[in-house]
């Protein structure tokens, strides 16, 4: 069944939201989401190099070999990656403060490299973009509404700008690292709930785009026996 | 001829069970908890009281709510969540607003227990992680120290200076002033979290479910005794060190939590002796004067583990070879 | 550099700095292979193995190639390919020369390129201007914390794994409540070794 | 002995409220049923037909097979019907009917048995009918042909260690000395060096008589029992007494040992004195409903609702019957069954007692690991046994329990834990046998 060029894109905003439904990329969503600003921040970062990305090895998949694609897009990606932690350097020096290793780490993300895998070897070049920008926006709203919740809970504020703080006492465990965990796993328990369990089968094969999936889920069957 | 009875209930032997279940057990925990909150309605007056009362009836009604949410059977009526909600406010300063305790009820009954399958499934103590999570959420109002002058003069000597904080008598001790005497300690008259003060009533509540078998001593006699030895090991006085903070109520009542501790009695003086290690280090070192509870839970999360180290073996004859020896 | 200062480093990288609980690196293996205590630590040992070589290769390029030509900024496309070159060769090395331990670590090495343990501490090493030596026992110590936590985890996912959990907390979302208590048990170490090593 | 460890157990209310009491020869009922499997191993066939004339110990049921034991006649009168009808044991089985004449006369096959060599005695063994009466009822018959010389230890079992129950402590002070005589044969015949008879510590009166008769006997010594149940378990008397350690796939044989309850080794021994083959059981009838509660000595067959009216009848509706002790026994759906040879007690029960118990979620307290005699972790195989993971049920040895019960009397979460096990035991043989 062919998806139009709009289910492409929508696709990964919620059906297959990259991190609450595909659980990918957590480690950087967990660990920059304590102001909203930041996860918007990292949001459209993902977002441009995912896009980005998704383009060039859409476009470069005829010329670039089977066996050694792997090495191949990650040079594509950390590539992009550079160029955004440049970016940010030069423009936005606070907030690459604040994300600090998480932007050079976006090229181990493997929501990238997993679309990349999953779509964008596979896929024309605008279907990729679509597929990129989809992913991004889907990644970027989590980031960001998750950033918000524990902000507006820790700190009292949501961007900044005062809520509740000065009237309640911010909980402030919320913007520490068992805050993180606590409401991303409330998050993904809220789509679950949402799509009504639908995808959970997805989360049975966590990694769905990790190049390592077939052994991860190896991994968790066998142990180390083989 | 005889009358036939064609209608008996068939049921698998034994046909007969212990007393104990586990509503009797969670009443005992209770009974035993009540000279602990006496002591403590003498020392900080109504308050505790009623933020006792208050931290059982949000236990309560979370665990209600939640099981109905979940459309799961009821069980409040096996009286666990009561005994969370008096632990949680013990584990809590008097003063502390009624809306915080009720955030580390939610916390305890729903996200600890609950979402973990309720009753039994949970791998750490709901009380406690309630109470962590409230003390590293609201570091400030968690550290308010109710003073009054039924307390030691040590106590009050510091009032003076500075009416709310750092007021317990490992903050003195941490801020190198006068602590009360060891009497003092013993008895409870000091300030600190509502239930912990009194080391005499937490040990006669203690000595109670010991008799009624409710409790092994296994787990608060190690507990205790690495405290009181790593405190003469560190050059403390071991008799401050056993009453002060949460050592009598953690070793006591929380330590001993049966889901959340190891099952063998080997498995349980580890555990004691892991919490009693942990307690010290935290107190002696680390950034908080109190490590009670994060000694406990790190000892919930290393439950697991010792279970499997310490699993019993069957009862069988030694294998063929081994006997030879 | 004193004995207090290698412990402190090494310390801290596990207990208080740890990186899965309070950094939040390599969190993809610690949720998809601590469901069994045997591959929790086989993965934390791979870990530790790459997380060591990783270092004591990335931070001579960084230090004498990449830093004196002026091309710093090719750190993460550089980090990255080495990284995934070293998993390869550490793989073929096993496979001809150890095969033992190839058998039992050989399948975690795939895994581990993209895991962002590796990359984080190499990237983190160079940020905080570590030299060689603390690079390496950084390295060795977030190493031996990541094993820390998947062993401490395995245990807590074995007792909590086929709980009778509410229907929409099923699967990954009861993982990270699990992660998120254990992780606060980690809070109550803060300090402890600033006190310990007088830092 | 020097035991290295004690083995655990549970503290169970004694409630003997029939101690003392004499054992009452109930009289010959109108009818009985007398069932063809009563033991382990092959059901008998019957060996009379309806109209058949029978008198008391004629053989009435025999079977070829290795591991059985014959079955006498109960009563002398005639044989009703040979039917098909379900037995205490929730099985159809045959059971021959015999309608009494009351003159309860002897049959002529009734004379003391001729016995000049190991053969003659356990051909003795079989013929006298008795199988293990402390609720095994493994055939005597088969338990004793082993080759001589090869055991070190008769135990006896006169524990007793369920509730209730106090029928052996009777019969080991009725016949004190019959036992012992019993005892001796056995010993002569299989050369059996050393008897160690276990008895446990709340009947002081019976380790007395039993001193009283011995006196002077070193090759049979009385060893006093804690008052823990389940101190008459196979496996735990073996090792109270003797110190060693059968356990799951073993015989008491593997270990140079065999067990006989106190009961078996009486009637055996009347047998071998008088020719009298095993025909009636010694019954304690208690429980919190029986008007007059009793030791009774009641023919086999005997339908247990008229067991129940001779002591009296119930204060009121039974809700459950139990046949054996609470802890063990097998309550059964009606009472209009027959008693069999194994059968030691009748219990009955009102609803307060049997109610159904409402089971809640285990809290690990450790009750059960502290109370498991064999050293099981009860909690982990429940668990384990829940998650189907076969795996675990092995690594926590399922297959040593031996199903006393302790682990379900201590729970307070009031898990049927022994009843669960039952099950993931035959999960893990199935497991094993693919």
């Amino acid at each position: 069944m062919k998806k139009t060029k709009l289910q492409i894109l929508t696709n990964g905003i919620i059906r297959e939201n990259p991190v609450l439904v595909l659980v990918l990329g957590t480690c950087p969503t967990l660990a920059i989401s304590t102001q909203a600003i930041n996860g918007l921040g990292m949001g459209v970062s993902v977002l441009v190099v995912l896009t980005c990305s998704n383009i060039m090895i859409s476009a470069l998949k005829r010329i670039i070999p089977d066996t050694v694609r792997i090495p191949c897009y990650i040079v594509v990606i950390a590539s992009f990656v550079t160029m955004v932690q440049l970016a940010l350097k030069a423009y936005l020096p606070s907030l690459d403060k604040a994300l600090g290793v998480y932007i050079p780490l976006i090229v181990v993300n493997c929501i990238i490299l997993g679309r990349a895998e999953a779509f964008a070897g596979k896929n024309s070049v605008i279907d990729s973009a679509l597929d990129g920008i989809g992913m991004g926006i889907g990644y970027t709203l989590t980031a960001t509404v998750m950033a918000c919740i524990r902000e507006l809970l820790g700190s009292g504020t949501i961007f900044g700008h005062a809520v509740t703080a000065g009237t309640i006492t911010p909980f402030t465990i919320m913007v520490m690292a068992p805050g993180g965990f606590f409401i991303f796993g409330c998050l993904i328990a809220l789509v679950n709930k949402l799509t009504k369990g639908k995808v959970k089968e997805k989360q049975q094969n966590k990694c769905l785009g990790c190049p390592g999936a077939a052994l991860c889920s190896h991994v968790q069957e066998g142990g180390a026996e083989e | 001829m005889a009358e036939r009875h064609t209608d008996l209930i068939v049921a698998s032997a034994p046909h007969v069970c212990a007393p104990a279940n586990t509503a009797s057990i969670m009443r005992d925990v209770l009974i035993a908890l009540i000279p602990a909150l006496a002591v403590s309605v003498y020392v900080f007056g109504i308050r505790a009281l009623i933020l006792a009362v208050s931290c059982v009836i949000f236990c309560v009604f979370f665990e209600w709510l939640v099981r109905k949410i979940m459309k799961r059977d009821n069980t409040i009526g096996d009286l666990s969540a009561a005994v969370t909600g008096l632990i949680l406010a013990f584990n809590l300063p008097v003063g502390l607003p009624i809306w915080m305790a009720a955030v580390g009820c939610l916390i305890a009954i729903v996200v600890v227990k609950q979402l973990f399958g309720g009753l039994g499934q949970n791998f750490a103590n709901p009380a406690i992680v309630g109470r962590i999570a409230l003390f590293i959420g609201f570091a400030s109002p968690m550290a308010t120290w109710v003073i009054n002058s039924k307390m030691s003069p040590a106590i009050m000597a510091v009032a003076e200076v500075d009416a709310v904080t750092g007021a317990t008598p490992l903050g003195l001790l941490a801020a190198g002033q006068q602590v009360p005497s060891n009497l003092e300690m013993f008895l409870g008259l000091i300030s600190g979290s509502m239930g912990e003060i009194s080391a005499a009533a937490l040990i006669l509540g203690g000595i109670y479910l010991i008799v009624r078998k409710v409790i092994s001593p296994a787990i608060p006699v190690s507990f205790l005794a690495t405290v009181a030895v790593l405190s003469l090991v560190f050059g403390l006085d071991p008799i401050f060190q056993l009453c002060a903070g949460g050592v009598m109520l953690g070793a006591i009542f929380m330590a001993t939590d049966y889901v959340t501790s190891p099952i063998t009695t080997s498995g349980r003086i580890i555990f004691g002796i892991g919490c009693g290690l942990f307690t010290m280090l935290i107190r002696v070192y680390a950034s908080y004067p109190e490590g009670v509870s994060f000694a406990i839970l790190l000892m919930n999360i290393l439950t697991p583990h010792i279970d499997r180290l310490t699993r019993h073996k069957a009862f069988k004859p030694a294998p063929e070879g081994g006997a030879a020896k | 550099m004193s004995a207090a200062a290698v412990f402190y480093i090494v310390l801290s990288a596990i207990i208080t700095n740890n990186y899965v609980l309070s950094k939040f690196l390599g969190i993809c293996p610690f949720l998809g292979v601590s469901k069994k205590l045997n591959s929790a630590m086989g993965m934390s040992i791979a870990v530790i193995f790459v997380m060591v070589i990783a270092t004591a290769v990335t931070w001579p390029i960084q230090t004498y190639l990449l830093t004196p030509n002026g091309i710093g900024y090719m750190q993460t496309i550089i980090f990255i390919l080495v990284i995934a070159a070293l998993v390869q060769m550490i793989e073929i090395f096993l496979k001809k020369y150890i095969p033992a331990l190839h058998k039992s670590l050989g399948i975690y090495l795939p895994l581990i390129t993209t895991n962002c343990a590796i990359l984080g501490v190499c990237v983190l090493n160079i940020d905080n201007g570590y030299g060689f030596l603390q690079s390496m026992l950084n390295s060795f110590g977030s190493g031996v914390g990541f094993l820390l936590a998947m062993f401490l985890f395995a245990g807590v996912r074995s007792k909590i794994e086929t709980n009778d959990y509410p229907e929409a907390f099923k699967g990954v979302a009861s993982t990270l409540i699990a992660a998120s208590i254990t992780s606060l048990c980690f809070l109550g170490f803060s300090g402890m070794l600033e006190n310990i090593f007088g830092m | 002995m020097g035991l290295t460890k004690r083995l655990s157990g549970v503290h169970v209310d004694h409630r003997k409220n029939t101690a003392g009491m004499p054992i009452i020869p109930m009289p010959v009922p109108e009818k009985v049923y007398i069932p063809m499997s009563m033991h382990i191993g092959a059901p008998c066939k019957p060996l009379v037909k309806a109209g058949d004339t029978v008198k008391v110990g004629q053989l009435i049921g025999d079977t070829d097979a290795r591991i059985g034991a014959p079955i006498h006649s109960s009563v002398s009168g005639t044989v009703e019907a040979v039917i098909q009808g379900m037995t205490q044991l929730g099985k159809t089985d045959t059971s021959i009917v015999i309608k009494t004449d009351g003159k309860q006369e002897l049959a002529d096959t009734v004379v003391p048995p001729e016995i000049n060599s190991f053969e003659d005695f356990i051909k003795a063994a079989r013929d006298s009918g008795v199988v293990g009466l402390g609720g095994a009822s493994f055939p005597m018959g088969a338990k004793l042909n082993i080759k001589p010389g090869t055991v070190d230890y008769l135990v006896i079992n006169g524990a007793e260690c369920e509730p209730y129950i106090t029928v052996d402590h009777a019969v080991m002070l009725t016949y004190t000395r019959d036992i012992v005589d019993g005892i001796k044969a056995i010993m002569k015949w299989l050369q059996i060096p050393n008897t160690i008879i276990g008895i446990e510590g709340n009947k002081p009166d019976a380790i007395k008589a039993f001193n009283d008769v011995l006196a002077g006997d070193a090759s049979i010594k009385v060893h006093e029992l804690r008052q823990i149940y389940p101190q008459g378990a196979e496996r735990v008397i073996i090792y109270e007494c003797t110190g060693r350690k059968v356990s799951y796939g073993m015989l008491p044989l593997n270990a140079g040992c065999i067990v006989a309850n106190v009961s078996s080794v009486l009637k055996l021994q009347h047998y071998l004195k008088t020719g009298l083959p095993l025909v009636s059981k010694y019954i304690t009838v208690d429980g919190n409903i029986v008007v007059h509660p009793q030791n009774v000595e009641v023919p086999v067959g005997t339908m247990i609702s008229d067991v129940i009216e001779f002591c009296g009848g119930l204060k009121e509706e039974p809700k459950k019957i139990v046949l054996g002790g609470p802890m063990m026994g097998r309550a059964i759906p009606r009472d209009d069954l027959a008693v069999m040879k194994a059968n030691s007690a009748i219990l009955c029960f009102n609803g307060a007692f049997a109610g159904q118990r409402k089971e809640t979620a285990c809290i690990s307290c450790g009750r059960c690991v502290a109370a498991c005699p064999m050293g099981l972790m009860p909690a982990k195989i429940s668990r384990a046994f829940r998650d189907k993971d076969v795996e675990m049920l092995k690594e926590y040895e399922v297959l040593y329990c031996m199903d006393c019960g302790s682990c379900a009397y201590v729970c307070p979460a009031r898990k049927p834990l022994n009843f669960e096990f039952r099950q993931a035991k035959a999960m893990v043989m199935e497991a094993s046998k693919k």
